[in-house]
């Protein structure tokens, strides 16, 4: 069998690149189907909190975003659901905020979201951050 | 400076200091006790250490069920940390892939490669490394080709990173998600206090067995005291202090006769006293540090007596928690200080005025920073 | 250039008809392989092999017609398995 | 002693003092609170819990509290907090029950490490655990709500407690929050079931809470081994089906769905490994609740 023919999914994952094991029947027909390839896939697990409780909200106070001295975080979110819940897909991508402008002086709170929204994301509570981050660290609850 | 236990007498306070002593008594605390001290350590991110201690000590079958599981829980967290910043490194130093970078690690990962017996469930989640400025460039190319990545960067944060803190922003490999932070200075540029990180990289000691460096003992111990008082605003930061006392000990039964001194000749070298002698005193007053007195007088540079009584009375009432259901007054008041001292110490004068200046404007008029905030 | 695998004998392996799930206790993951996937470890923990041995025990063992893809799809699953810390370079082949 | 026997005066005195602590499976909890509306609300919707004995040790130590908010100075907001913590961002009044359930459930799966935490409904019959475990669209809530007036004691609609050496399962019968179309489903068919109020515009919808059954709360105590494992899908018009699901299947979606998987390391692989080569694994797909009852009642009845 040559990669050529492989459907665009399994090419994907031919190449190495991790999948995150999702249930997904596409990812499991290429376990299934696929002797002539080696598969690896690399569990990832720690999202479900972040999937089961609506633990992300866009308005927030900075009090409890996640962040740490310097920064609040600023995630990237990939879609608003009906109820306003923001989807943040399996692993979310963070841009920083630094609490302060170039001259060392606080910024207020919504100069804060104002420029996390501008970058298209939302800020997220510690305890959404801890929860997504995998619970390796960050934020402790 | 003799009454020294006054200010420490709140309950609370001297519950969970006594657990940190003597945890061989722990096994005699009624659970009333041990509700409180589990609130109070996890607020101090002390649950793993003192669920490390009883561990060690075959002693977490000996306690109430109920603390045995929670304390059980935070140590398999720590111990998970641990793991995932450990791999971090290992995966940093196949990134380098045998290039000549030495690299200095810092901090919590550190203390769990020389096994130092504070990092048994110590709780921290990022690599620290340290490098000179001229391999800064050469390991941030060498991981952003191997997979890892900087935090989303705005052309702020780039500027931020590069121009006004010269460090290079933290990276993060997306499937492991532990922050690497590659230093080459060992305090904030903007402090006023400046360190020269050259006799610190000079002065490291080759890890046993691996091609990694840590700094030497007494470094390691002023790095410590100089995170803790000279760099930040104290609050809830017992558990470094304990960092602090732990190795401390550790170091002066590895090297009994010497350490002590070559740890004072060391501060005074690199003109350190100051923190070396805020560390050593609180040790004393919060942990029952053994150190004798005589050590720090020894030192050259010593804080002034005003400023050891505003810290004397200050200091433990923002390194120990609050208690969870009773914050007191005194503490905020004490954490403000503090808060103002950190502030002190980072900026010049004629930035901090107008920094102030504006933080009490915005505690005046919530909500306006709009119209200052940007363009100062 | 050769490769070897990392402790290998010492991860547990589970055998799920013919899938395997296996625990990396450094990095403290769980990775999930198919037959081909886990062969690779096999071999490269029996002894350190190039790509080309590689590629040609693997094409005997499953009795692969020849492909001038597959080196390629096996070099690039090494790159995954290296960035892994499962597998690691070694100059000599032994 | 139950939450039942206390007056809404001698709760509302826990509530707003010392703190009202209350068994939640093997966990025990302390509520604070001064908010009239919220301690309304648990006078009936914990009055079949047990308050923790005199002297016992609780783990988690809550509060629901007013806040103000300066983008909106007119709105009554309340917020979450667990040991001087706030978690989730204030929400308006009428969220305090939701946002306190949620908040606690954070907490466990935050916090807790000497269970391995899957992300699933539990339920028991005939002294064995059915695990439904959590998919997008499985509706597992309302399904563990319907199973628990059918024979099934409830464990949990959202934890699956497991002690990783011995593969005890633990129940932690909580408060059940339905989400909108299945609200009327449930109002429908359980007519006896106690429900809290309605809590429109929470960001999973209008949530409704129903309260575990007497008997669910009451052997909260007795745990049970696994034996079957059922992924449930809810889907429109749907025949019902029971599939057969492949053992490495299970693995990986249980591993992928527990909170706390790759905390536990090695522990949660072994664990894992022995759970699924333990149960009879299946999926189920349907979209009429008698017949999903009386497919799953033919699995458990052996």
């Amino acid at each position: 069998m040559s990669e050529k023919n492989l459907p665009e999914q399994l090419k994907q994952d031919a190449t190495g690149k991790q999948i995150t094991a999702a249930p997904q029947s596409a990812r499991r027909k290429l376990l299934k189907s696929t002797v002539a390839i080696p598969i690896i896939m690399t569990l990832h697990s720690g999202a479900a909190l972040a999937r089961s409780s609506n633990l992300t909200g866009a308005e927030i106070n900075l009090e409890n975003a996640a962040g740490d001295d310097n920064n609040v975080f600023c995630a990237l979110s990939e879609e608003q659901t009906e109820g306003g819940a923001y989807d943040l897909g399996d692993s979310p991508s963070y841009t920083r905020i630094p609490r302060q402008t170039d001259e060392g002086i606080n910024k207020g709170d919504e100069d804060i979201i104002q420029e996390c929204t501008n970058n298209g994301g939302i800020i997220i509570s510690a305890g959404a951050f801890n929860s997504i981050g995998g619970r390796t660290g960050w934020t402790e609850l | 400076m003799a009454d020294c236990e006054k200010n420490i007498r709140a309950e609370h306070h001297q519950l969970l200091l006594e657990a940190i002593a003597q945890p061989a008594d722990l096994v005699n605390y009624n659970n009333q006790q041990w509700e409180l001290l589990l609130r109070l350590a996890r607020r101090a991110q002390l649950s793993g250490y003192l669920a490390a201690r009883l561990e060690k000590g075959g002693m977490l079958g000996s306690i109430p069920l109920r603390a045995a599981n929670l304390l059980h829980s935070s140590l398999i967290q720590a111990k998970k940390q641990q793991q995932s910043v450990n791999w971090e490194l290992n995966r940093v130093i196949w990134a380098l892939d045998g290039r000549e970078v030495p690299l200095i690690v810092l901090k919590g990962m550190a203390y769990l490669l020389l096994d130092l017996p504070n990092a048994a469930g110590r709780i921290f989640a990022d690599l620290d490394l340290l490098v000179s400025k001229e391999d800064l460039n050469q390991i941030e190319s060498s991981l952003l080709e191997k997979g890892w990545q900087h935090h989303a960067l705005t052309d702020y944060d780039e500027r931020y990173y590069r121009e006004w803190s010269h460090e290079i922003p933290a990276l993060v490999h997306p499937e492991r998600g532990v922050e690497v932070d590659v230093h080459h200075t060992l305090s904030s540029p903007l402090g006023k206090l400046k360190i020269d990180p050259l006799p610190f990289r000079k002065a490291a000691v080759r890890v046993q067995g691996k091609d990694i460096y840590v700094l030497n003992p007494e470094d390691m111990l002023l790095h410590c005291a100089v995170n803790l008082f000279q760099n930040n605003e104290l609050a809830d930061d017992l558990r470094h202090l304990v960092d602090f006392n732990e190795m401390l000990q550790f170091f002066i039964y590895r090297q009994p006769d010497v350490f002590q001194q070559k740890l004072i000749e060391r501060a005074n070298q690199l003109e350190l006293g100051n923190p070396l002698f805020y560390s050593l005193y609180f040790s004393r007053l919060l942990l029952r540090s053994p150190v004798s007195t005589d050590l720090e007088q020894q030192l050259d540079r010593k804080p002034g007596w005003i400023a050891r009584h505003v810290m004397h009375y200050c200091v433990p009432l923002a390194l120990l928690p609050q208690h969870p259901d009773q914050p007191s007054k005194r503490a905020v008041l004490a954490r403000l200080v503090l808060y103002l001292r950190s502030h002190w110490l980072r900026m010049p004068l004629y930035r901090l005025l107008p920094h102030l200046t504006y933080k009490f404007y915005l505690s005046v008029f919530p909500g306006r920073s709009t119209d200052t905030g940007h363009n100062r | 250039m050769f490769w070897k695998a990392c402790n290998f004998s010492s991860l547990p392996v589970e055998n799920w008809n013919g899938e395997f799930t296996v625990f990396q206790p450094e990095s403290g993951k769980t990775h999930f392989l198919n037959e081909m996937g886990l062969k690779i470890l096999i071999i490269l923990d029996q002894s350190p092999a190039s790509l080309d041995t590689l590629c040609q025990k693997l094409s005997e063992y499953f009795t692969l017609q020849p492909d001038v893809q597959f080196p390629g799809q096996i070099a690039r699953t090494l790159q995954r398995y290296e960035a892994l810390g499962l597998i690691a370079r070694v100059k000599e082949s032994e | 002693m139950k939450v039942a026997q206390l007056s809404l005066n001698e709760l509302r005195a826990l509530l707003v003092g010392p703190g009202l602590r209350v068994k939640a499976g093997p966990f025990n909890l302390s509520i604070r609170t001064r908010l009239p509306s919220l301690i309304r609300q648990l006078h009936s919707l914990y009055s079949r819990y047990s308050l923790v004995e005199e002297d016992e040790i609780v783990e988690f130590h809550v509060q629901v509290i007013p806040r103000r908010s300066v983008r909106r100075p007119f709105a009554r907001l309340i917020q979450f907090e667990v040991d001087g913590r706030f978690p989730f961002p204030p929400v308006p009044l009428e969220q305090a029950l939701a946002t306190l359930e949620w908040g606690v459930n954070l907490v466990i799966a935050a916090r807790i490490n000497h269970f391995l935490l899957f992300h699933s409904a539990a339920v028991e019959r005939n002294g064995h655990v059915l695990l439904l475990p959590a998919w997008p669209g499985s509706g597992k809530t309302t399904l563990s709500a319907m199973l628990m007036y059918h024979g099934y004691r409830l464990f949990s609609d959202e934890f699956g407690l497991m002690e990783p050496q011995s593969g005890e399962f633990y129940p932690l019968p909580r408060l059940m929050p339905l989400k909108n179309q299945s609200i009327e489903v449930v109002r429908n068919r359980l007519p006896e079931a106690m429900l809290g109020p309605e809590i429109p515009g929470t960001l999973k919808g209008t949530v409704v809470h129903i309260c575990p059954t007497q008997a669910s709360i009451e052997q909260s105590d007795e745990t049970a081994r696994p034996r079957w494992i059922v992924f449930p899908k809810w889907s429109a018009g749907a025949a019902v089906r029971l599939e057969p699901l492949p053992q490495s299947e299970a693995f990986l979606l249980l591993a992928t769905n527990a909170f706390n998987y790759e905390v536990l390391g090695k522990t949660a692989f072994n664990a894992v490994t022995n759970l699924v080569r333990g149960c009879e694994c299946r999926k189920l797909v349907y979209s009429d609740f008698d017949e999903a009852l009386a497919v799953l009642n033919a699995l458990t009845d052996g």
